[in-house]
């Protein structure tokens, strides 16, 4: 047996699991927001991974992988042409998916499909490769700089967090999110099971995520790989239910769920430099982190984000890429390695923040001019977005009961939604699909 | 014929049902309802963000009987869904016209019992 | 005593709580309903066939207040509730003979204030 | 004006609603309730442990009409909701004081018609 | 480490992950169905996968990879004697049940347990394996013929399929779902949420489908493999989306969620032998089919398929088989080869179509005749099947809110059908257990 | 290529696996309980998850397998320091939490958190890493006597049902449970479907579970243990609806979901020594043995089981466990091996059993005294646990409907919840976390 089949092996099991990553987005989006988005978010969830496979295989896939132009962007390899190794392109597919559907989560109950279908083919297209290459290409400015990023809490985390950021500060809150002294309302989900579900699949696609990074399961970090992304996962969900019962007096359910994600995101740069004891640390204060950082995003900044996503994947991303500089075996402070590493990472981290900040809005703006708006008209948004968009609701609980069947929960809302509908689609048209 | 509705506490629905059974109350309709009268709501986190709980579920049962029983059933039902509490809930009465069973076309107290 | 029945539209009942609570009323219970009357359903797709949603959703909002309180509250919730497309709802009055507060025992107006 | 209430299967609703819209009724509000009466409940098997279905579900209508379409209602109700076997239901009328409709402020016979 | 060890170890993950398929049955089926259905539903895929394993294990791997006799059915290996690779077993053993179990949703809501069961042994017994032996065998017919079936496009999906619509038709409609006049209502599935659950989950196993058909990771095709399931199952989805965008004027959920499903049956033919670009065309166009294979078959052929898995697995099971004829690298039509090969594909289907309809006929009717029908009563049906066939319903929703707990959603039906339980029961137990 | 390579993958993938496990347990657990405990019972498994790879890293792992004192208990490698093979700690670490998480369905609905938390790391700290160093360490007592146990039907399941049963024993069981005149009674689980799904997940997952304990796929015993392992879970399938159908003329699904449990739990120590016929036998056995075990702990010995944690991992485990002595092919009595084996089997289950039951006796017996009471307060039970330790209930269906939004179904039980909860959260801190 040649070691390449074993290699491929490894590889193509970690792109099942990074693939199946999506079930737990979905999972955890769905049950984080209104049963009246139920459909929509899941449709946002399928819809990117589709979407972004084929525009990675045609275009992502060559600007991140390509042969570099100057260690800014690749510029070969479009649909795959002269690409040896298509196994590595399954699996960087999947990444690229799963940065774009960070997205999904934070603009949830108001984003029309249209614009956020367009959002995310940009994100796949350019705005991540861009990051990409510049990071995990053999030529990349950051990579060549040393900037360590092993699985990605800067390339595919942080990217998609900060994407998300500035879709939802273009955005703005829920209807019925933000009174008027500014102060926000709690919005729960409606599915926690659902939500702890994608939580604990997320977390098992996530050993394959970091896992698979090696590219090999000869690589002798392999095992250590997994027990530190192990160790720091436990580390969050223990941190966040501790420090929840402290601050708000009870073990918050969803919090502690996102703490689990919060201490991965914060593993993922960090995985095969840091010791089992710094990744337990890690996840430990990523879990603390998560907490200021929701209520921080929620109330003072006011982006409304439904799931977490721009805590769990933007500042746990920071604090994962930045957190190498300390715990890093070679060359973290905490080693006696300096502050050397420490810099190169938070700088790595600007780059591509500004980049991405600015590229996203640049994009978000366009869409928005072109579709007439990236927002759904207030009266969708109060019947929800899966009767307008998709034309029926995602539960049906009470059709044997009733025998009723037909009512809709949600359909109460104007009479004039439907004759509008048509134009709608038609918009929606015209935007993006 | 008058219509006692109660609305009451969900966990002495039980109870209360068994009551009335064996007192002979013939029939009756329940719903899940929300209410808020003297009872203030109770404080939820999510996330972080505190929320109020401004309706409290109740139980509602809707009952016709005879004007006879009615003392009796009215005693029965604040006996049984008694603690004392606010929140304990409330017995409204109103004048029934007419009463049919569908089955049996019977009308008045003959429907209803 | 009158019992006032609201049935209006589901987004309107939050405004409506705090204006009722603010004028005054002490208590009232509310329930989800579906209702048909001028108002037309709207039209679904599923799977590629097209199904009619008849009812809307829509919440009953019950109150037992005091005669002198009727025409205040009527025209509270008519203000509340008002938008002028067909859907807006319906308020029906009735008769109450009798309150009677469970934890207390009071009964008559003393119940409900 | 009268209201009537009727307590039905749940199976029966669809048929009654268009017979109703036929008739010319012009609005109703149907709920989800629980009832019992003279039907007995069933008996269901949970990991071995029997358990009694003592409530079973129906479904509650409320109309307001003009006093002269009583009968008729009364008998279309009956006609649509009947088996013959238990639980076929009940049909209570009331007397009404007053109906407004929020969209018109328009009063009595006028806003339910 | 010897070449078998590493081979073993791809087959038995794929094995786990065709496996796990099933989990994704059990959650489609559940969630497009309805919620008085659904204890039921999840019993039939529960059991499908038991009596398969045990059935296959007995007798169904000996007809289908035995010693053949004529190229028309193996006569060897019953009961595992003799038979070495045993892994190969496990494997075929979940692809047996995958084809059985597509069968329930296609009945679902209204066909007896015990019947359906009695079916699902005749599938994986005798049905099943005859198309197998036939295309999958060293010696079948079909496969000395040059047909090309790589991963069961045919065998598995379309067999299943195919019994499954013989089924449905003699079954009937569900109450309530065919007017008088003939046209179609919409029977609203209970939770979407679910049914997308089952959808990502069917994905990801199918990976294992593919992938673990070719039995090794050395074989160099793999990673194409791998690709060309995840582009045609992409191209499924957003054909499906902007399809129904275009003809109902929303992008509507359930199909998008099957349209993932269509390009996965229609690359499991030809997964090994077309390009990618290959596969992204293929799935595209079983996206499109999709839709009108639903339409097609709810309203004018009238069979009631409340999941729509004959137009899944059925329809794009014919299209992905005859799509190697047009797109196979080597012999097919777009690329050169002729109709040879297009011809032996329609062949192929053709002879499978007759043996399964003819046979699964004669099945069902036998099952009928000694079970007094396969169908439940009228009164069951309206009841939900799941407190007459198992005692309990799925949900209790109810019971914190109101404390009424024991509040049965189904139960109202009538007074008689508590007393009819116990004969019920019995006809069962005599039609199939 | 080494072959240490391919092991290392081999046992990274089974981590996984058992990993993912968990998410089947907190479906299965959740399903089965009801709504108004349902963020409870997640959390109590997301913690059990967290706080065991973490309490196994620090200390648990060390004397499960650290040298040996007497072959009583493990001394070296306290936060793996010296330890060599950390990819099997990982695997390890998912075994330990597979045992304390079966207590958590056993508790469900009235343990308060906090004393369960402290139960489950007493589990990893000490009284599961006992157990196993006697059977799974190279000087183990157990193990010299010859004692069998390939992957855990003793160590891991009936370890933690027994203590399960412990716990159990010393709560009572829920409000509403048990009549005055000793009856039980039903109470229906709220969500079958997420059950169902964890059942799926479960079995998915055991294929790791037994598989991986090979530690290496050139292991020639691979397949057989697979076909064996899905042959038991056919068979305890299989056996259930049949036996359920006899015995209360309905398919019971909730039993029939257990039923594929204790197949597997049946077949877990047996998988590498017996034939498929005796893993097929084996599982049947344990679906019937399941539905009286359910029967007698619920109605006679009273032990209150949401779940049925303790029958499944319990009785079952013991079953599997003896069931070695009688169907080894080497050594088992009916082929021939005497007496001497199924001797060894029970005494290992009995010395087990005494170290289980006592220690988690006095473990729960200090939890109990520091934390004043194990038992969250009636009013607590009466209003579920969501609400009062977690601040806000699993589901919110009701806001879209009605725009009530913040009406809770579990908040109405009383008026001094809330005045009381900053003090219960103080208590749950001093006890146990
Ligand atoms: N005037 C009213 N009209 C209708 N329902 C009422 C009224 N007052 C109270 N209720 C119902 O009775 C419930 C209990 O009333 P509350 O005032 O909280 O307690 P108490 O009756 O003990 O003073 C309320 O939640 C509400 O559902
Ligand atoms: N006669 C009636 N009896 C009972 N409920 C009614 C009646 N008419 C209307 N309703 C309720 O009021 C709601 C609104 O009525 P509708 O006729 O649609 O609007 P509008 O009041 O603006 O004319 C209906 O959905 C129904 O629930
Ligand atoms: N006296 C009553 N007051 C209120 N509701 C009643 C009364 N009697 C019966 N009902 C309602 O009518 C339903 C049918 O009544 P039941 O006595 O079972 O059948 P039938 O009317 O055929 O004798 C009950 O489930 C209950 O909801």
């Amino acid at each position: 047996m040649d070691a390449v089949a074993v290699d491929t092996m490894w590889v193509m099991i970690a792109t099942f699991l990074v693939f199946f990553m999506h079930a737990g987005f979905a999972m955890l989006e769905t049950g984080f927001s209104r049963s009246k988005n139920a459909v929509n978010i899941l449709m946002k969830n399928l819809l990117t991974m589709a979407t972004a496979v084929i525009a990675f295989y045609v275009v992502g896939f060559a600007f991140m992988f390509g042969d570099t132009a100057g260690g800014i962007l690749g510029m070969s390899g479009f649909a795959l042409s002269g690409v040896d190794d298509i196994g590595f392109f399954a699996f960087q597919a999947m990444f690229a998916a799963t940065c774009a559907t960070i997205i999904s989560g934070a603009v949830a109950e108001r984003m029309k499909l249209g614009s956020y279908i367009a959002l995310a083919v940009a994100m796949v297209v350019i705005i991540y490769p861009m990051v990409g290459h510049w990071i995990w290409s053999d030529n990349g400015w950051l990579a060549n700089l040393g900037f360590v990023d092993f699985a990605g809490s800067t390339v595919v985390h942080f990217t998609g967090a900060a994407a998300a950021a500035v879709a939802v500060f273009i955005l703005g809150g829920r209807i019925g999110k933000y009174n008027k002294d500014g102060s926000a309302n709690a919005i729960p989900g409606h599915n926690l099971p659902l939500g702890a579900l994608g939580v604990f699949i997320l977390w098992f696609g996530w050993f394959g995520f970091n896992g698979g990074s090696t590219l090999s399961p000869a690589d002798p970090l392999l095992t250590s790989i997994v027990v530190c992304t192990a160790l720091s996962a436990s580390g969050g969900v223990v941190a966040t239910a501790l420090y929840t019962m402290l601050k708000y007096k009870r073990v918050d359910g969803s919090l502690t769920m996102n703490g689990a994600l919060a201490g991965l995101v914060g593993i993922t740069a960090g995985a095969a430099d840091v010791a089992p004891i710094g990744a337990l640390i890690m996840g430990l204060v990523a879990g603390v982190i998560l907490v200021e950082a929701v209520a921080l995003l929620d109330n003072k900044l006011k982006l409304d984000d439904p799931v977490g996503a721009i805590a769990v994947h933007g500042i746990c991303g920071i604090w994962g890429t930045v957190a190498v500089g300390l715990f890093a075996l070679e060359g973290g402070l905490f080693y006696g390695g300096g502050v050397a590493l420490l810099g190169i990472q938070a700088l790595g981290v600007a780059a591509v923040m500004a980049w991405v900040l600015g590229s996203t809005f640049v994009v978000v703006k366009i869409i928005g001019a072109l579709g007439g708006g990236i927002r759904v008209s207030e009266e969708e948004e109060l019947a929800g977005l899966d009767f307008s968009e998709h034309g029926s609701n995602a539960y049906d609980q009470g059709s044997t009961a009733l025998g009723l069947g037909n009512r809709q929960s949600t359909a109460g809302v104007g009479e004039d939604l439907i004759t509008r509908l048509d134009s709608i689609a038609k918009d929606k048209k015209g935007a993006s699909v | 014929m008058k219509k006692v509705e109660a609305i009451i506490r969900p966990e002495h629905f039980q109870t209360l049902r068994k009551r009335l059974e064996s007192f002979g109350v013939k029939g009756l309709t329940v719903s899940e309802v929300a209410g808020c009268g003297k009872q203030k709501g109770q404080e939820g986190v999510f996330r972080g963000n505190k929320f109020e709980v401004t309706l409290l579920p109740k139980v509602k049962i809707e009952m016709v009987i005879g004007e006879e029983q009615l003392d009796e059933i009215i005693e029965l039902i604040t006996e049984c869904s008694y603690t004392g509490k606010v929140g304990d809930g409330k017995i409204f009465v109103f004048d029934v016209q007419e009463a049919i069973r569908i089955r049996t076309k019977e009308r008045g107290v003959e429907a209803i019992s």
